[in-house]
């Protein structure tokens, strides 16, 4: 409990200090050592409470604005924590590293205050045990996000995507605040959310009588669309494929990899809390699988890596909420077995989520560090010349698609297997929706495979397209570590898979009785699983041996790529990403929308013809459709105020008379 | 069960890996041989893959300067791939070397990572031939992987069972007579599927040497000697293995007693060389679809199975 | 007794302002006088009441925080004056917008028009009598018009004269409704406060009602309750910040003269006819104040919309009642010094930027290093953000609205909120995002001040402390006012709200 | 004594009808004077009799209302020497038909607002709205600054003769605040008439109108 508060208190008074210093050196210093300090401090009790949950709850006895706000750290929220600290502080060791070139450009100090006060609102948002201060904390999440995306703020897009970004979260934060202030509120919920406790901070009543019950439903879809935005679920998530990219990549490898997860960490609490409906479980997997589908169909018709990573965060979002949704439907129909194991797929996946996402942001970072080009149909060859960087993102990119034997994988496994137990199970109501969860996760599994394997091929292998792909710098090692770090956890995270999923169902016992004697087969599974990791890499290596002796015996040349007798192969000839994807990306066409520019060939001597990924966002369209017709329409009733004091009289007049005559009438 | 037990199915397992890896390579022989007689020729030997593989392995290898260790590592990953699905697949009902439930999951996950370094080493020459053979592979791999996935669904509905050993095992005739028409349309999904994982005609012309027309050949145009016997046993392993899968499903000859497992394990065996002799009829019998068909083709099959889901569940 | 002389110490000082010859010692005057105020009215919080003046003016709970508000206000004010009248020395200069040459009052009746205007607003927070009441919010209009008449262009005498003509005309029917109520008690009753509401019962309802409508209506168009606020964006958008600033508490001494009637019908038990009609009032003027807070172009009208929507949650407040009134206390503190510190910050924008246009504006931050951050938390304090203030008062309000089951009205003021947010994130924070080159290119390429038309580069002007300090105190009154309360005030505020007809 | 507060109030609401119907400003000026005069009386005929606080109000209120008002209102005119046409929007034969109409609605909500104090005539809320409402017509429907503080002075006369005669305790303090500021208001808009006229050479309230969305 006492690291608890020092970490709070680290990550609080970091962010001040990171103000003060006027080298730019010291501030940065400060802020990401009082980050990863934080991070450091607040991992002991997180991971203490893995093992047994926390009794200890730290209360601040607050003035009068909040009354009491108490933390408290249980399973869940560890399960959250852990992750989510570990993510911080790596990314903070390389965002010092990858700022460290702005100097002289702009103070250190604004990056680093926000820095800390994110990590501190997000461990806040995981423990916080009072529904204000939940609030608080996602509102400080909120605010401090929205000035680490704008940090480039130079940038006309840059700016955008944070305005796109502060009305979303704005509006998810609506639902939130009335989710929090409903009387009797709780966090997390209590079931029937019922008679008036307390009208404010004294807890006296405020003269009001008790009011009937809120339905839980009501509660359910508030916290839906509240955290549901923030989660990325289609189509409140609109904001996440423009916010992510626009943000430093260190930053974003934290929005991806942790804040993210915040929104699926209040819906899962609500779904824990509360006996679920149904229904519910259907929302959660009718809108998870087109999350899913939609994010995944996203990934194709991009052409910037980072755009890339971003939608594909969206995709693994959905699948969590798959997982939410088949955990719901377990609670509802009474089937402990799928629930244990969905919301623990959902678990799992959030885990290896979180680290392969981070990976692969920082590894896109680092690209853009080096090479300063975003778009992936200009680079190339990376690999040679950055090759702790390729290597690393190669393992985030197999760990993204769920293949074995990295963890990604297990998550799938669990989720799929959650879903076949759910269809074999005789419950109507409960197998097509697990179908549907089923078919939506192979496809993104095929899908992602697609993408993954197409953008790492086409930024790191082959030759250089461009310029900018031509004189690239590896990454410096402040920025180097970090990636290797979570490069390294990758495998682990595959090979102890069955511990996570332990964990997971530990953490879920309290509220699914006797989560782990469920699960316990799916565990032993795992453990299988990676007995076959083991010979997986047992055969490779032994295959790697015998082609080495092999070749080592014969004459080994090397030439060009052989070029089907084409005459004068030049670098620009080789398969972009944007065709790569393409035959793909048009078999979702209807998802996505036209998915890339195409110039044609023609005449008899065509001038240059090609192909370029612009995928535009059919629901930010939509969105900034609607918003700008309600803007248009408001903006003409600016005319009510022409500046003639007359007509200014009369209203006061009007109003007069209106108000007598309510009054009087 | 017993240690001993264990013991004997751990060696039968073994027994069962050990024949597939031994015979994974006759079955293109049988393919072409069959082929040849459907076109009147002598045809090639019925080892000849075994010569091919020999040579290939002797031989040196010419390695494009774009190519980095990723253009190594594809080839014997895939490879690696294969051996592991090998050791989980049943042959002829009787359970491979590992089995938990959930397995089917890890079988597909495999061939996807196979799938996946194969590309990543077919981009990595930086030829644009390449680049597409592999942009195609992974645009197959979707729908087909969808394909397989619910099949092996619909089978585990079909028994009750989590895993391939227990779908597999109890796969008998009483099942068939229950839902035959069921495990008739799992049966042709996963037969389309295996056309088209193991590049056969109508999805793929393994012989033609049209490099536009081509979909996993094209992708592996630059390997030679070691990384190319690689590739072409791990086809035929592929091969063998998804064979495997099929005549568990279309051979419904199950027991418990010694006798019935070797049984078992014969009638596997022949079952995967009949599949062999079916492709080569098909082979011989039927054109390549042009590519923009070969989506559809697949979706078909991914609809065969989603058809015996809705049958089951109804 | 401290209480008396918040009155009288401004007042004479006001009125010495006005025959001092010498600026600098006059200033000094304004500065001192401010923080004499601070002092008595800091000193009356702790003091217990006493009426005086035969019970006509009484320093109770809701004067003494309506009080503390006014002189927190008008100290920074004070200190901001300094700066700014050395900065507008007099002499003529070229208007900004049309080019054409105008010049200041002179400073010594602008000094002595503030000194009476707080003078006066003190008057307010005292009264206990409603005919008193009418004639210190009266006599705020009438010294604060030749404030907003500072720069005589044609601009604010327009808006000086909007301001006299609607404030008048709305007094007016205030005074009619003071009438009212008086007449409601049979005639026999006086105005004292005291004792209407002994006499609340017996008071006759009709006449009360309609009392109370043209007192509402009154009060409401000081107050800038749309669609009465109509004076309100033009009085703000042309006169000094100093005295948009002022104008914030001028509001919230309005919001007081409605509060004290609503004691009276508290008291006669016709508390919810009030309510209605406030709530109503309040969504209206959240709502209007909404549509023009969206695609607002004068950053000084859009903060004077932003008074209107704060003003409109004021009255949303105190019409939910229960907590809510103690969140409209709250919010009246949050909402004033916030929006002071914008004010203020905006007349340092309009010094460096010469535009009074949003998209003149870009790169605050780089370019006023410390007016830049401090506009940026001022915005956030503006819409409500945390650890602000506002955040705490919104917050009650709305839980207010659900504990009494209102929920419809309180997704009203839920969206209403969120528009008013959208309107003002989008257009100040993109004033301070960017760089300033790029306002420069927005505008058509030409600089603004005459400055950088010279030098033809556009630069930083090195703030003043004067001009940066005020704006700093206040936001810190709002950041504390998000975090912590002080005891004393916290039991005032709570005591205030019970008295006023909170739960 | 009733008969003849009935009897001022009677000749408010005819002089409301000729402000509404004239065109000259000249005359609206006058007759707002003799308002003012015959208010001045209210006090004295108020419960009390003659009582020295009823005689001071009502001697400053003639004073202000009768002498200083009607000679401000005069000045400015002279000083922005103006055609002293009122220009109103809306013609003086519609003005006479929203005259009548507005004391048909002042007689409705008189109707609906009971006086319970027996020695207030039932008169006086009717006519106190009527003239608040003729007031508010001015100044909508009148062009000129100075026609509309005439409007401004009618609803105060309205309003003043409401308080005249139904408040019985006359307190003087507050009264001559009252008056107080309302003189300062009139004194204040003459100086901002005085202004306009110098800074647009007209005194036309609805030219007024650069300020607006």
């Amino acid at each position: 409990m006492i690291l608890f508060a020092c970490c709070l208190a680290v990550f609080l008074t970091g962010a001040l200090a990171a103000l003060l210093p006027r080298s730019y050196r010291a501030a940065s210093a400060i802020g990401a050592g009082a980050a990863m300090l934080g991070c450091a401090l607040g991992l002991v009790p997180a991971a203490q409470a893995l093992i047994t949950p926390q009794e200890w709850a730290l209360t601040l006895a607050w003035p009068p604005p909040f009354g009491l706000g108490s933390f408290a750290i249980d399973g869940v929220s560890a399960m959250f924590l852990v992750p989510a600290l570990v993510l911080i502080g790596l990314a903070a060791a390389y965002g010092r590293g990858y700022l460290a070139d702005q100097e002289g450009r702009r103070k250190a100090g604004a990056p680093w205050f926000f820095y800390n006060i994110l990590a501190a609102a997000i461990t806040g948002v995981f423990t916080a045990r009072d529904p204000l201060l939940l609030l608080l904390c996602w509102e400080a999440m909120a605010l401090s996000s929205y000035f680490l995306i704008c940090l480039e703020d130079a940038d006309g897009a840059v700016r955008r995507a944070g305005r796109i970004y502060l009305v979303a979260s704005n509006l998810g934060a609506a639902f939130l605040l009335v989710l929090c202030l409903l009387p009797g509120a709780a966090w997390p919920p209590a079931p029937g959310v019922a008679a008036f406790t307390g009208g404010f901070a004294d807890g006296s009543t405020g003269g009001f009588a008790a009011l009937p019950a809120i339905p839980a439903g009501a509660v359910f879809l508030l916290a839906l669309v509240g955290f549901g935005s923030k989660a990325g679920l289609a189509p409140l998530g609109v904001w996440l494929p423009e916010a992510h990219p626009a943000a430093p990549s260190h930053v974003s490898a934290v929005l991806s990899g942790v804040m993210i997860k915040t929104g699926v960490y209040g819906i899962l609490r609500v779904l824990l809390a509360l006996p679920p409906q149904p229904w519910w479980g259907w929302t959660l997997i009718a809108l998870g699988g087109a999350t899913a589908v939609l994010g995944v169909a996203g990934t194709l018709g991009q052409g910037e890596l980072k755009r890339l990573l971003a939608w594909s965060s969206m995709e693994n979002a959905g699948l969590m909420l798959l997982g939410l949704g088949l955990g719901a439907l377990g609670r509802a129909f009474n089937e402990p077995v799928v629930a244990a194991l969905g919301f623990g797929a959902a678990l799992v996946h959030m885990v290896n989520h979180g680290v392969f996402k981070s990976l692969l942001f920082l590894g896109a970072g680092s690209v853009l560090h080096g090479t300063g080009e975003r778009r992936m149909d200009k680079l190339g060859g990376l690999l040679g010349r950055m090759p702790v960087t390729g290597a690393t993102f190669l393992v985030g990119a197999l760990g993204i698609c769920g293949l074995p034997p990295l963890g990604g994988f297990a998550s799938e496994l669990v989720l799929g297997l959650c879903a076949l137990k759910g269809l074999l199970l005789p419950q109507v109501g409960l197998d097509i929706p697990s179908l549907a969860a089923l078919a939506a996760l192979i496809l993104c599994a095929g899908m992602a495979a697609a993408a993954f394997s197409g953008a790492f091929g086409v930024v790191f292998l082959g030759a250089p397209r461009d310029a900018a792909a031509q004189n690239v710098h590896e990454a410096p090692a402040a920025m180097r570590w970090p990636m290797l770090a979570l490069a390294a956890l990758a495998p682990l995270l595959g090979i102890f898979s069955p511990f996570v999923l332990r964990a997971a169902l530990h953490a879920l016992a309290p509220a699914i009785p006797g989560a782990e004697e469920l699960g316990a087969s799916t565990v032993s599974a795992l453990t299988t699983a990676t007995l076959i990791f083991g010979l997986l890499f047992a055969l490779l290596g032994g295959l790697l041996l015998l082609r080495g002796r092999l070749l080592s015996r014969r004459d080994v040349r090397t030439g060009p790529t052989w070029d089907c007798g084409y005459a004068a192969p030049t670098a620009r000839i080789q398969y972009t990403y944007s065709s790569f994807a393409q035959p793909l990306a048009e078999m979702f066409h209807a998802l996505t929308g036209p998915t890339g520019v195409l110039t044609r060939p023609w005449g008899l001597f065509p001038a240059r013809a090609g192909h370029a990924a612009e995928s535009e966002d059919r629901m930010l369209r939509g969105f900034l459709a609607l918003f700008g017709f309600i803007d248009a329409k408001l903006e003409a009733m600016h005319r009510l105020q022409q500046g003639q004091v007359h007509v200014y009289v009369l209203y006061i007049a009007a109003t007069l008379v209106a108000l007598l005559a309510w009054g009087l009438w | 069960m017993s240690a001993a037990a264990f013991d004997m199915g751990a060696l039968g397992a073994l027994l069962r890996m050990a024949a597939g890896l031994a015979l994974c390579p006759l079955l293109l022989g049988v393919i072409n041989r069959v082929k040849a007689k459907f076109a009147g020729r002598q045809g090639q030997p019925l080892l000849q893959t075994y010569y091919e593989l020999a040579k290939l392995l002797r031989k040196g290898a010419v390695f494009s300067t774009t190519t980095s260790w990723i253009f190594g590592l594809g080839p014997a990953a895939g490879l690696a791939c294969g051996l592991c699905a090998l050791a989980l697949v049943p042959l002829g009902g009787q359970p491979g070397l590992f089995s938990f439930e959930g397995d089917l999951f890890l079988f597909a996950g495999l061939y996807s990572l196979g799938r996946f370094l194969t590309a990543t080493a077919a981009l990595d020459t930086g030829s644009s031939f390449e680049g597409m053979g592999a942009s195609r592979e992974m645009q197959f791999a979707v729908p087909a992987e969808l394909a397989l996935i619910l099949g092996f669904v619909a089978l585990s509905q079909a028994t009750g069972e989590y895993s391939l050993a227990g779908i597999l095992g109890r796969l008998d005739l009483a099942r068939w007579q229950a839902c035959g028409p069921v495990l008739a349309l799992t049966a042709a999904a996963l037969f389309l599927v295996l056309l088209a994982e193991t590049c056969r005609i109508p999805v793929d012309d393994p012989n033609t040497h049209l490099e536009l027309t081509m979909i996993h050949e094209v992708m592996v145009l630059d390997h030679g000697g070691p990384d190319l016997a690689f590739i072409v046993y791990g086809q035929a392993l592929k091969m063998w293995t998804l064979g495997a899968v099929l005549a568990g499903l279309v051979i419904p000859a199950r027991g418990d007693g010694a006798a019935d497992v070797l049984l078992g394990a014969v009638w596997g065996v022949v079952g995967i060389f009949g599949l062999a002799v079916v492709i080569g009829i098909v082979e011989s019998s039927m054109a390549r679809l042009r590519l923009l068909l070969v989506p559809r083709l697949l979706v078909g099959a991914t609809a065969l199975s989603g058809l015996a889901l809705i049958l089951l569940l109804r | 007794m401290p209480a008396r002389w918040t009155i009288l110490a401004p007042a004479a000082a006001g009125a010495a302002a006005f025959v001092i010859p010498d600026n600098r010692t006059r200033r000094g005057l304004l500065v001192a006088t401010a923080v004499t105020h601070l002092a008595l009215t800091l000193l009356a919080f702790r003091a217990p009441a006493r009426p005086f003046f035969d019970g006509a003016l009484l320093l109770d709970d809701p004067g003494r925080l309506f009080l503390l508000a006014t002189s927190v206000l008008f100290i920074a004010a004070a200190f901001y004056t300094m700066g700014y009248l050395k900065r507008e020395a007099s002499g003529s200069r070229p208007d900004m917008v049309e080019g054409r040459l105008f010049s200041n009052s002179p400073e010594a009746r602008f000094t002595g028009c503030i000194l009476l205007f707080l003078a006066a607003m003190s008057f307010v927070c005292l009264a206990q009598n409603l005919g008193l009441l009418w004639v210190g919010v009266e006599a705020t209009t009438l010294a604060s018009a030749p404030l907003v008449y500072f720069h005589r262009h044609h601009r604010s005498l327009e808006a000086t004269w909007k301001y006299l003509l609607l404030c008048s005309v709305g007094i007016a029917l205030a005074l009619f409704g003071t009438y009212m109520l008086a007449l409601s008690g049979g005639g026999e009753v006086s105005l004292g406060l005291p004792a209407l509401m002994a006499a609340g019962p017996t008071l006759n309802p009709v006449l009360l009602k309609a009392a109370f409508v043209f007192l509402l209506v009154g009060y409401g168009t000081k107050m800038g309750l749309a669609p009465l606020h109509t004076w309100l964006p033009d009085v703000y958008s042309e006169s000094p910040s100093v005295v948009a600033l002022l104008s914030t508490s001028l509001l919230n001494v309005s919001f007081l003269a409605i509060l004290r009637v609503r004691q009276v019908l508290c008291a006669a038990g016709q508390a919810d006819f009030g309510n209605d009609l406030l709530v109503f009032l309040g969504l209206t003027s959240m709502g209007w104040a909404a549509i023009f807070l969206l695609r607002q172009t004068d950053y000084k009208r859009l903060l004077a919309y932003s008074s209107v929507e704060h003003m409109g949650i004021l009255a949303f407040g105190a019409g939910i009642g229960g907590t809510g009134m103690f969140g409209a206390l709250l919010h009246l503190f949050a909402h004033g010094v916030a929006k002071g510190a914008m004010f203020l910050l905006a007349g340092n924008v309009l010094a460096a930027y010469m535009t009074k246009n949003v998209s003149g504006v870009r790169g605050l931050v780089r370019a006023l290093p410390y007016s830049g951050p401090l506009w940026v938390a001022g915005v956030l304090a503006l819409v409500g953000m945390p650890p602000f203030g506002a955040f705490v008062s919104e917050l009650t309000i709305l839980r207010a609205a659900l504990a009494g089951g209102r929920y419809t009205l309180a997704g009203i003021f839920l969206l209403l909120l969120s528009v008013a947010f959208i309107g003002i994130t989008t257009a100040c924070l993109r004033m301070a995002q960017g760089t300033r080159a790029q306002a420069a290119s927005q505008t058509g390429g030409q600089f603004h001040s005459p400055a950088e038309r010279q030098t033809g580069q556009s630069f930083a002007p090195r703030e003043a402390w004067s001009a940066v300090l005020p704006p700093l105190a206040l936001i810190a009154c709002a950041l504390l006012l998000g975090l912590y309360h002080p005891a004393r005030l916290a039991e005032v505020m709570v005591s205030a709200a019970r008295i006023t007809g909170g739960f | 004594m009733l008969s003849l507060v009935e009897l001022i109030l009677v000749g408010l609401v005819l002089t409301n009808l000729v402000l509404l119907g004239t065109s000259r400003i000249g005359l609206c000026i006058r007759m707002v004077a003799f308002q003012g005069v015959g208010l001045a009386l209210l006090p004295l005929l108020g419960h009390e009799g003659l009582e020295p606080e009823a005689l001071a109000i009502s001697g400053a209120t003639a004073l202000l209302k009768g002498w200083i008002f009607p000679l401000l209102l005069f000045r400015s005119l002279e000083s922005a020497h103006v055609r002293a046409e009122v220009e109103p929007y809306v013609g003086y034969s519609n003005s006479l038909l929203f005259g009548v109409a507005a004391l048909a609605v002042s007689v409705w909500l008189g109707g609906r607002v009971p006086v319970p104090d027996p020695g207030v005539p039932s008169l006086l809320t009717p006519v106190a709205f009527f003239t608040i409402l003729v007031g508010l017509f001015g100044i909508v429907t009148r062009r000129k600054a100075v026609s509309q503080v005439v409007g401004y002075l009618v609803l105060e006369n309205g309003i003043f003769a409401f308080g005249a005669v139904a408040l019985r305790k006359a307190q003087l303090l507050v009264e001559m605040g009252i008056l107080l500021d309302v003189f300062v208001a009139v004194f204040v808009m003459g100086i901002a008439i005085f202004r306009i006229n110098r800074e647009f050479d007209h005194i036309d309230a609805d030219r007024l109108a650069s300020l607006k969305e």
